[in-house]
């Protein structure tokens, strides 16, 4: 799956703006997805995109009067994609931090995925602060930034346990195995994939050590994109004003995750 | 982690649906390979000035690093400094990208396989007035084909596996898909099932057309 | 038709030919004798170039070569004018015995497929193989792959033969027949032929002129009779003295 | 998609602080890989009983199939039913199935070198009173040895660069690390290229050991 | 010291030996003559199993062995009794000459390295190859190559010699050599040898028993003066009238 979450606070002003003059030709808008990460985007039984991402995105579509397009790119490919102009953007719960904002223009954040530390049903209250870490495998997704903040975590409060990063969903297995005792990672997912399994995750008690919001990056340097990601923008405030995303984030997430205040 | 042979069943229909890429880029990567490593193996075995060191410097720069970061540089990379690179569709991409890599291993083995024959054998041939090329194509060639078909064999199956690189590019085919689908319903055991025996069927044909080609070129008799 | 100047070739620090001159005439027959090691067949196969010269001239017919500067083009053309059988015979181990016949013929000389194939099953004939036709070389016995290293020689009906050693794996009795066989050849098409021998009565049977060589030089050369009854170097005689049977 | 030297630069040290893992790992599997696959191929060049077999299927399976579900079947499939496997580290796992799965390529490459050698020396070795294994031993293993050089380096090269596969099973190693450098800020060309140079190094020092052993083992003269 | 018995051996439909039957004495030396392609060498392959019949029992010394049914290890025991000079040599490629001489004696008879070194060493001076002991065989003439084959199998001393032409690639003066090791050997050990020769002087110097070979029979044996003066078989004589130098 994708790298999901993202490091600490933020502060810069991200969403849209730029230049934009009327004149640009859009056309379709190519969305790529990691179709690996349930609910969020994933592919259903006649391996369709779908999940609350993808029609978070086609509803945004319809109300900027864009026409969307997605696919399916493993996260390996994704940055070549976008800058080569195969893709606009990528979706998959992406954290606009600074330093990726350095690199792409976010769209408005539409929902906050943060990540917690989840374990085996029962071991939750085993876990009341930080220093109960200790001493264990914490598993993590490699693909975002959440790796890092746990390392920052480490450093800033000189505590001992390993971070073991993975490319896929495997740390999953690994907790539900007891290969790991721990693993930091959205609950929304984690649920999802711990049905599946057939076993029983909760969060631990001890809290995140960030908080993390979804945006969707756009190339700089490139009116088209920055034409798009002003009206993604837009729409997606509209959304957000107007409870669609409320909805859209409880069908999907089953609790509404939307992002009214700004993290960034 | 139990696995629902009824659910692997219900996606392979899903799953193969996506072999006619794999077969494509498989297909026309090996078909690529052959004829460009075959080209870059006489260019080494007779040591022609000039393009010698640039194969071996190919070969070093391909055989040397990940794919990945091949497929990455040449198809978005190039794309920045050769606007033909930019118009390409993914898959040919993928085809290019996937023979390049595969030629600087095979050319490799095909060179170990042509210094197995004997020296005799070329200088019969040149004795009795062939050129080298001659010599090439009727003596050596067949007689290096005996040592070269299971070491090809083993390039081409690899080749074949490797053709899932393409996903990076966007490329949907067997592998992708079955990650895809073993996502969704976080069923990994299912899909990596279905994906596991398409690739046993697809390798065992190659493996097949080996056994065919050794026999067919295995000399007979007891100094052979 | 045949001329050597000055040859010299040594592998690493063997000196193995040390300047060897030689004039053949067209249709003559030239034997080589001498102690193993001494480069006979080097010198052989400095002859078609298989082996290259450190130093010297090779003209064969009116091909000319300059071992110290040449193209791969003449060496070609040197080579078309000649055939040779090689002392480890070298049969194309992915042939049949009529293929290793044919196969020169037809790719170099351009004759067409099936008139070589009739005309390599005549040799085989004459060569005793004509069952083994469709056999590999490495199912034959050692008199037969040496019949077929002649075969495969005779069937370019080339201007200049060099044969090394073609009569080793041979019995008597096959001894005799390819002796009528390089007669034949020699009346039929004048060919030239040097020929590296170790059976001194073969030699005498077939040669115009014997030239005796020892330690990369050649030291005497005659006629048979000569040779053989009168040599006049102390290491001919010497040599000859143990060849017991030809005296 | 322009290339930030500079950054790459920095990055260079601390991908380069998990050359130990990827090396480990290369090594650990390729050492096994030859012991396992050199008693394979002896297995199946004097056609023992029940073994052969065995190792056929083997052989099939093993090369006919991707790798990463290999790894997925034994690390999580096995762990299920075998509880050794539950204990077992991830970075033992992935060294065990890299040598399983290149064992089985190994293995063809190697009997296709031991077939190049010619049965006369076989029989020479008999001849001379030596048993079948010492004849193997002194004679036809040195001589296959020279064909099977390149094939060997090039399916340890695929060997170290496979290696990278063990980040599925969350071990952190050069590709690993250089794809979350490539997150965390979204450069992926830079951590690519690091790693590019990086593999780039370790197989040039695999291709010098080739190029001594084939010297070593060239046999010389004409003939050879 | 060699009994053979009832001895078959078919390549696909070809029947090579179709039934021999031969006892040879300790201390005998007998060479098998006759046609190419008759199953000389096929015949020796049998007696040390390289080649393995379809039907009959070889005995060497006291290891019996009946095709039908036997052990690898009464295979190996047979070999141990004996050594053989192939006819196209089959040199180790891998090994220098020095080697190719000393090597077996060290891993099968378990000899001390530094003696089997010393000892290689002087078999290489007795055939003439002293300053060849660090080459390889590809390197060597061919000459040079069979008696590196005879050092090889003399290294062995074994009870019996089997020798497949070896004077093919000699000249008459290193045959006269060969044939003075050859019975020193004899006289030293006692050595048992089969030597397949159609080199008729040869076997007639060095054999107590000619046998004469044709299509897959033995047709007669006898002392060299009976078969060569004085052959019973009609295809014996016929054999026989090419070889002029020997009668
Ligand atoms: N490729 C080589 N490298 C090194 N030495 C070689 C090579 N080829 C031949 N020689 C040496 O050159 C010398 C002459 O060899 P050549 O084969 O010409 O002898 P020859 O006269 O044909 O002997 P024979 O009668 O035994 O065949 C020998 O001492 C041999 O060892
Ligand atoms: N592996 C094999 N497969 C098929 N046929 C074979 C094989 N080996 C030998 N033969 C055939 O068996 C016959 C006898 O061969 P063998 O080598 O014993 O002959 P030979 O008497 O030694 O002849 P020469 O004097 O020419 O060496 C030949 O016709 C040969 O073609
Ligand atoms: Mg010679
Ligand atoms: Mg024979």
């Amino acid at each position: 799956a994708c790298g999901a979450g993202g490091s600490s606070s933020g502060s810069s002003a991200g969403g849209a703006s730029g230049s934009s003059s009327g004149e640009i030709e859009i056309g379709t808008v190519v969305v790529g997805i990691d179709g690996t990460y349930p609910p969020f985007n994933y592919m259903d039984d006649n391996g369709e995109p779908t999940g609350f991402e993808i029609e978070m995105i086609q509803e945004i579509g319809e109300r900027a009067g864009l026409e969307i397009e997605f696919k399916a790119v493993p996260w390996d490919g994704v940055f070549g994609q976008i800058e080569s102009g195969k893709i606009d953007t990528y979706a998959c719960c992406i954290f606009p931090n600074e330093e990726r904002q350095e690199k792409y223009l976010f769209s408005r954040e539409y929902i906050y995925d943060e990540n917690r530390f989840i374990v085996r049903t029962g071991d939750g209250s085993l876990y009341k602060t930080y220093k109960d870490l200790e001493g264990h495998k914490i598993g993590v997704a490699g693909g975002g930034n959440s790796i890092l903040a746990l390392e920052n975590l480490q450093k800033d409060q000189n505590l001992d346990f390993e971070i073991v990063a993975y490319n896929n969903e495997n740390y999953v297995n690994d907790l539900a195995l007891g290969r790991l005792d721990i693993i930091y990672k959205s609950p929304v997912s984690a649920f999802v994939e711990a049905k599946s399994l057939g076993v029983g995750f909760e969060v631990a008690e001890c809290p995140t050590v960030e908080s993390a919001s979804c945006a969707l990056p756009w190339r700089k340097d490139d009116a088209r994109s920055a034409k798009i990601c002003e009206l993604f923008s837009k729409a997606t405030q509209e959304m957000l004003d107007d409870g669609a995303m409320k909805e859209l984030s409880e069908k999907w997430l089953e609790m509404d995750l939307a992002a009214y205040e700004p993290l960034i | 982690m139990n696995i629902d042979l009824l659910y692997a069943l219900k996606k392979l229909p899903l799953i193969l649906s996506y072999i006619h890429v794999t077969l494509w880029i498989s297909i026309c990567s090996m078909a690529a390979t052959l004829v460009f490593s075959l080209l870059i193996t006489i260019i080494r075995y007779y040591k022609i000035r000039v393009l010698t060191p640039i194969a071996n410097a190919y070969i070093d720069l391909f055989r040397g690093t990940p794919l990945l970061t091949q497929m990455f540089f040449i198809y978005y990379g190039l794309a920045q400094i050769i606007p033909l690179f930019r118009e390409m569709q993914p898959i040919t991409a993928a085809i290019l990208v996937l023979a390049l890599n595969a030629s600087a291993y095979t050319t490799e083995n095909m060179r170990s396989a042509l210094e197995s024959v004997p020296r005799g054998q070329t200088e019969a041939g040149l004795a009795v007035g062939m050129t080298d090329l001659q010599v090439m194509w009727h003596i050596i060639l067949p007689q290096a084909t005996k040592v070269a078909v299971p070491v090809l064999a083993n390039d081409f199956i690899a080749l074949l596996k490797n053709s899932s690189m393409a996903f990076t590019l966007g490329v949907r085919e067997i592998m992708g898909e079955a990650s895809l689908v073993g996502n969704a319903g976080f069923r990994f055991f299912e899909a990596y099932l279905d994906a596991f025996v398409i690739y046993f069927c697809l390798s065992k044909v190659i493996g097949l057309g080996q056994k065919y080609l050794e026999k067919r070129f295995s000399i007979q008799g007891r100094k052979a | 038709m045949i001329s050597v100047k000055g040859l010299k070739k040594s592998f690493g620090d063997l000196e193995v030919l040390k300047g060897i001159d030689l004039e053949i005439e067209e249709g003559e027959v030239a034997a080589i004798i001498g102690p193993s090691g001494t480069g006979k067949s080097t010198l052989l196969r400095c002859l078609n170039f298989l082996e290259i010269p450190d130093q010297g001239v090779i003209r064969i017919g009116n091909v000319e070569i300059d071992a110290e500067k040449y193209h791969r083009k003449d060496v070609y053309q040197l080579r078309k004018q000649s055939a040779m059988i090689f002392q480890d015979f070298c049969l194309f181990r992915n042939k049949t015995i009529l293929d290793n016949v044919a196969l020169a013929p037809e790719i170099v000389q351009k004759k067409s497929k099936d008139e070589m194939r009739r005309e390599a099953m005549q040799i085989l004939e004459k060569v005793g193989l004509a069952d083994k036709a469709e056999s590999y070389p490495s199912t034959l016995s050692g008199g037969q792959q040496q019949r077929v290293a002649i075969g495969r020689a005779m069937a370019l009906k080339p201007n200049v033969l060099l044969l090394d050693e073609p009569t080793s794996a041979l019995d008597p009795y096959l001894v005799g027949e390819v002796l009528g066989v390089i007669k034949d050849i020699v009346r039929e098409h004048n060919t030239t032929m040097v020929i590296v021998t170790h059976e001194m009565g073969f030699a005498r049977e077939v040669a115009d002129r014997i030239i005796y060589m020892d330690q990369g030089h050649i030291v005497e050369e005659g006629s048979p009779k000569q040779i053989f009854t009168d040599a006049k170097e102390e290491k001919t005689k010497q040599f000859l003295a143990y060849c017991k049977d030809v005296k």
